[in-house]
């Protein structure tokens, strides 16, 4: 890995979002990569059995090896659209954007016009049955007071409250049936403690 | 010996026990519900059939249609496996009434056994340390708090028909009583379709520490040395290791003797497993599992005997063929439990396909799996997609190689507890064998585990350089088998062959 | 310890060495020809570097540039494997000589033992049996004729650079004799670049027992007891056991000792085997392996001892921490190479992709591989895609258990030698231990194996339900991946449910 | 498995080619399959993960479960052009054809048309590099002579006439690699022992 510096061979800038941070990349011609001003060999190659552009199954990830610098990374990748990669590396998964710098600057400003301070509303992170909400709309919870009660593979999963608010809108009742994302409480402005 | 058995399960286990059966040229002969039909157990077995919808209720733990199957299919015996209705004892009944072979003990010890109050008497007679604690079912959120006084908080709530920490409830403080009782209730209606709840003082720092047991139909009972399995979330187990870390050679042969003991008061036959607290230098009997447990290869590892292989010559009525002295101890076994849950993320459970899948081989590694490729990770079962189990000449080797098994570990499609089982292999207190069931909780940094920058470069590069390949369309998204982006080495390497036109 | 490791090898034993490396915490540097690119040795590596094209003249034995990736990646150390430049003495010369480690013997050792002639002499001296023939290469096929009719038809023609069957003949009539010269000499030279021939009796049923012997460069030397090889094909192995299943307890002591005496005579440092030929109660020295063997897990699952990791711990200077008489020989293991070749057409080599994948798991299975979905198998290298173990407490167990594994183990899109080895699991001479280095042309049956009626039945039905399942335009080859088309008894089972419309 | 009757699912018919071996075949609607007048319930499921219709791997089998009266079997399968099926079971790789009966019938009159007693060409049985061709053109040959000599693998493969003949054309010469299935060698008739 080394500093980057002039070159003979221009490449292509991406602006890669992951993990909450923003890098600024540049994939050039001659088999190396600049990660936000460091230059790095990489080569990266399918591992799975080859398929036609048509016949790429979309469901699951297909192996990557990645070399980068020579040290080996297996990967697996799955493609989603406008530039959205979902990678699984060591057993983890992770989400990435990619896009290039003049995108990624229209997303930016498009995103500062709608800032507030409100708690995001409580989704279901998994699929599951609702067992039991004990709180109530109009009601002031704490971070850490628990909203719903939800069955997944037969263990109770208490859903509580990440900061102090109020909850405006309950969107889930006792015997529900809910999807992995399904919005379930909605809140007010937080209380000024 | 038995020629032929119907696999009451489904999962790692169904598979495991169908591979023993197989080794002893017994017919195997499989069940599955609508969404298991092309599950591998359903695959490696030489029949199977059908016998209802999702839910467990309505196929694997319908009693009647089971035997239907087993009748129509000429199976000789039946062998549950674990969870479900391995611990039923009117199943076991009613495979005996249906003439045939339960491959597992009697109902009657099953029973005694399975109620945990009625147990807990019988191992008192015996001479088995107990927990303190309430021998009788609670009947009410109030009586639960006013015995939960008279014992000594903290004290946990169990279910009577229990195990797996299902209806389980930790209960520190008074005001908390009522409401964990009627959790621990609701938990143990949902699973086990028996509310009772009883009560017992909880050790705080206890190690789980389990005794391996083996009975025959002509009174010999052996034990098989311990397994450790503190290592627990939820009150469920994550990893499990034998021998014990913590064990000298004195309290390894008492714990032994008195599970022994423990299995001769209720004249046990087949494998079983008597579970211990230890906290210390004293032990307390926990409870008895009259089934095979998940974390069986271990102690098979250091052993070297095969349990569901004993399990079917037992029920043959064949005597056991070593005695206690003859049994070894070698090694160190661990196993870590895979399930298809997000540890990063509270536990929470997760779902998907199975895509890639990349097993773990060479040295001292085995895998008892219940997925392949396109197996589909639902709700409707327990979350257990396989258990990877690794052995070495002592502790710290088997430590190694599980480390270096769980990076070769490859379940593409659906998040699982990999990446925190290999944080834990590399975690001080654990790889000095100094652990509780309380080590989750002692170590909230676990849970917290940033990625690393080195993989977190990597990432970076392979997201541009996949959209980068994908190209602007994006309509063939396709990447050269060879290697591409042409790395510069490759390049370095060409340019000391014959020169080339474009050679640098 | 050694602190990295460039492994100068591909495949399955590319792959085990990572594996034993990364246990010891040695930074792994792999190396791949351009085909290997996304190889699963490339993929599991710590590191890897292109070292030229598919031709291994130009990549896996180009040592010149092998030494200059190790330059470059800072390795510290290089594992031969087997195979390519694992015996070639200027290979460790010249590791050596760049200041690295090479995790195997000295070159004087090497060259000893790789110059076939002048092993024979140096066994003569120290006192181990040889079979009678020349020590001398031969100059031309009509030499080879002269000598033959001396030594006594039938005879056998051996590379004196070789190894695994490469540039070997047996003649049996004296007019073969100049033809088979050649052959065995074009063989030897594409395979070692040395077609040196010499010129051995022939044994007509030999067993071929080798003993496994680890050293270290303080001057201790211990057997591992002894692996059977006999089952071969065209020379080369394809089913190798630990123990054997003739020898008693006083040959096993004499072969181990001859085996010792044979390593002291070349100062022998690191794993290493000596291979015999037995006969009617006689055994003679055949060779030295100075190498790890393909074979070698079959000695690691019977004793515990882990060879990679002691090649390692040799290599850094460590003393052998085992005497002979503290080394265990515990149950049975069987190894079966999985090749890709078509056993019932001529073990015709088999190219191809790898798609489906299934490894066999469960207690007592060992899969040491080289392959993974997607990787392509061509004519570039070695036809051996992977290595199936079993271990059981006797021989008829482990032969139980290997056969249940074969019937596992899935590997799509290739031919492979699994169905003949599951036949020959079956065959009661093998499982008798009736075997011989002829075995498989004395059993000529196995390879005319009819399909049987009820997978011919499976295989008729199976093409009609695709076939009407992808229905008359062929456009959209689907199955539903619920049970379809339904089973009637899947619809028998739906009736006893409550009633609904449709129900019958 | 029992004697096929009369029955009110009527089903579809095929004439299913495999192992030198023809077979008559019904499927039914009612989940059953006649196959030479024996009836036997049968279900047929995929393994692998899902793919939509467009994204089907077609270079590599995928998993399929059978169930033929209960008994269990793992195949893989791969579709061809036609009616043709590849299919693995138990390790071993076997080709089917499947038509309808009347496409059956018009297949076996046009092949009856062409029949002749020559002896097959010899093709290359997998790829590899000439080493040898110890015959000439016009030599009569005996059953097990060797034609050709070809290194693959690092071994070499000595191939051998099937039966006595006389050598008309040779398609390859020492130093050629050729390919699985190339045109080796060709016979005139085989001479009357």
């Amino acid at each position: 890995m080394t500093r980057s510096n002039a070159t003979s061979h221009p490449g292509t800038r991406y602006v890669v979002s992951l993990l909450g941070e923003r890098h600024d990349v540049e994939v050039r011609s001659d088999g190396t990569i600049v990660i936000d001003g460091f230059r790095l060999h990489a080569s990266l190659a399918p591992t799975g059995p080859p398929h036609t552009a048509a016949s790429r199954p979309p469901l699951s990830g297909e192996g990557y090896s990645l070399l980068l610098d020579g040290t080996s990374f297996a990967l697996r990748a799955r493609g989603g659209h406008g530039g959205e990669w979902r990678l699984e590396l060591d057993g983890r998964a992770v989400e990435a954007e990619v896009l290039d710098p003049r995108a990624h600057r229209m997303r930016q400003l498009s995103a500062k016009a709608g800032t507030g301070a409100k708690l995001a509303p409580l989704k279901a992170p998994m699929p599951g049955l609702v067992v039991q909400v004990p709180v109530e709309e109009g009601q002031v919870v704490e971070a850490g007071d628990t909203l719903l009660i939800v069955e997944a593979m037969k263990m109770e999963n208490e859903l509580s409250a990440p900061a102090a608010a109020t909850v405006s809108r309950l969107r889930a009742a006792p015997g529900d049936a809910v999807e992995k994302g399904q919005l379930l409480v909605e809140f007010a402005e937080a209380e000024e403690a | 010996m038995i020629e032929s058995v119907l696999v009451a399960n489904r999962g790692e286990i169904a598979l495991r026990v169908i591979r023993g059966a197989r080794e002893l040229g017994i017919r195997t002969i499989a069940v599955f519900s609508e969404p298991d039909r092309g599950a591998p157990h359903v695959v490696h077995a030489d029949e199977a059939y059908p016998i209802g919808p999702a839910r467990a209720a309505d196929s694997y733990l319908n009693i009647g249609r089971l035997l239907e199957v087993a009748r129509r299919a000429g199976a000789q015996s039946v062998h549950p496996g674990y969870g479900f209705l391995a611990e039923r004892a009117d199943f076991a009944a009613a495979v005996s009434g249906a003439g045939l072979v339960f491959v597992g003990p009697a109902p009657k010890t099953i029973r005694a056994m399975g109620n945990k109050t009625e147990a807990r008497r019988r191992m008192e007679a015996a001479g088995v340390p107990v927990v303190p604690g309430t021998s009788e079912p609670l009947a009410s959120g109030r009586e639960a708090r006013g015995v939960a006084e008279a014992v000594g908080f903290p004290v946990v709530l169990k279910a009577a028909a229990g195990g797996g920490g299902k209806g389980m409830r930790v209960v520190r403080e008074p005001g908390d009583a009522a409401g964990a009782f009627g959790a621990a209730m609701r938990e143990a209606e949902a699973a086990f379709g028996d509310g009772r709840i009883y009560i017992e003082r909880f050790l705080e720092r206890p190690r789980h520490i389990e005794v391996q047991l083996l009975g025959d139909a002509h009174g010999n009972v052996v034990h098989l040395f311990e397994r450790e399995c503190s290592i627990q979330r939820r009150h469920q187990k994550l990893i499990e290791e034998a021998p014990s870390a913590l064990l000298g050679e004195e309290e390894r042969r008492n714990m032994g003797e008195a599970a022994v003991r423990a299995a001769r008061a209720v004249d046990y036959v087949g494998a079983g497993t008597v579970e211990f607290l230890y906290q210390d230098g004293e032990f307390f009997f926990l409870e008895m599992n009259t089934r095979l447990q998940v974390e069986h290869p271990v102690t098979e590892m250091v052993t070297g005997i095969d349990l569901v292989e004993w399990q079917f010559r037992v029920a043959a009525g064949e005597e056991l063929a070593m005695r206690q002295h003859e049994i070894p101890l070698e090694g160190h076994a661990i196993e870590c439990r895979i399930t298809s849950e997000s540890p990063f993320d509270g536990f929470l459970p997760a779902t998907g396909v199975v895509g890639e899948l990349e097993i773990p081989g060479g040295p001292g590694v085995r895998w008892d799996g219940g997925i392949a490729r396109g197996t589909e990770i639902g709700l409707h079962y327990d979350p257990l997609l396989g258990k990877l189990i690794a052995h070495g000449t002592d502790r710290e080797t088997a430590i190694r190689r599980m480390r270096r098994a769980l990076r070769e570990l490859g379940i593409g499609g659906v998040s699982t507890s990999t990446p925190l089982l290999s944080l834990i292999m590399e975690e001080p207190d654990f790889r000095a064998g100094r652990i509780s069931t309380r080590y989750l909780e002692e170590h909230p940094d676990l849970f917290h585990a940033e990625v690393p920058p080195s993989a977190r470069r990597a990432l970076v590069a392979a997201a541009a350089l996949l959209e980068h390949s994908a190209g602007s369309g994006r309509a063939s998204p396709r990447i050269r088998r060879t290697a591409a982006p042409l790395s510069a080495w490759t390049r370095a390497a060409a340019a000391t062959d014959p020169p080339r036109p474009n050679g640098r």
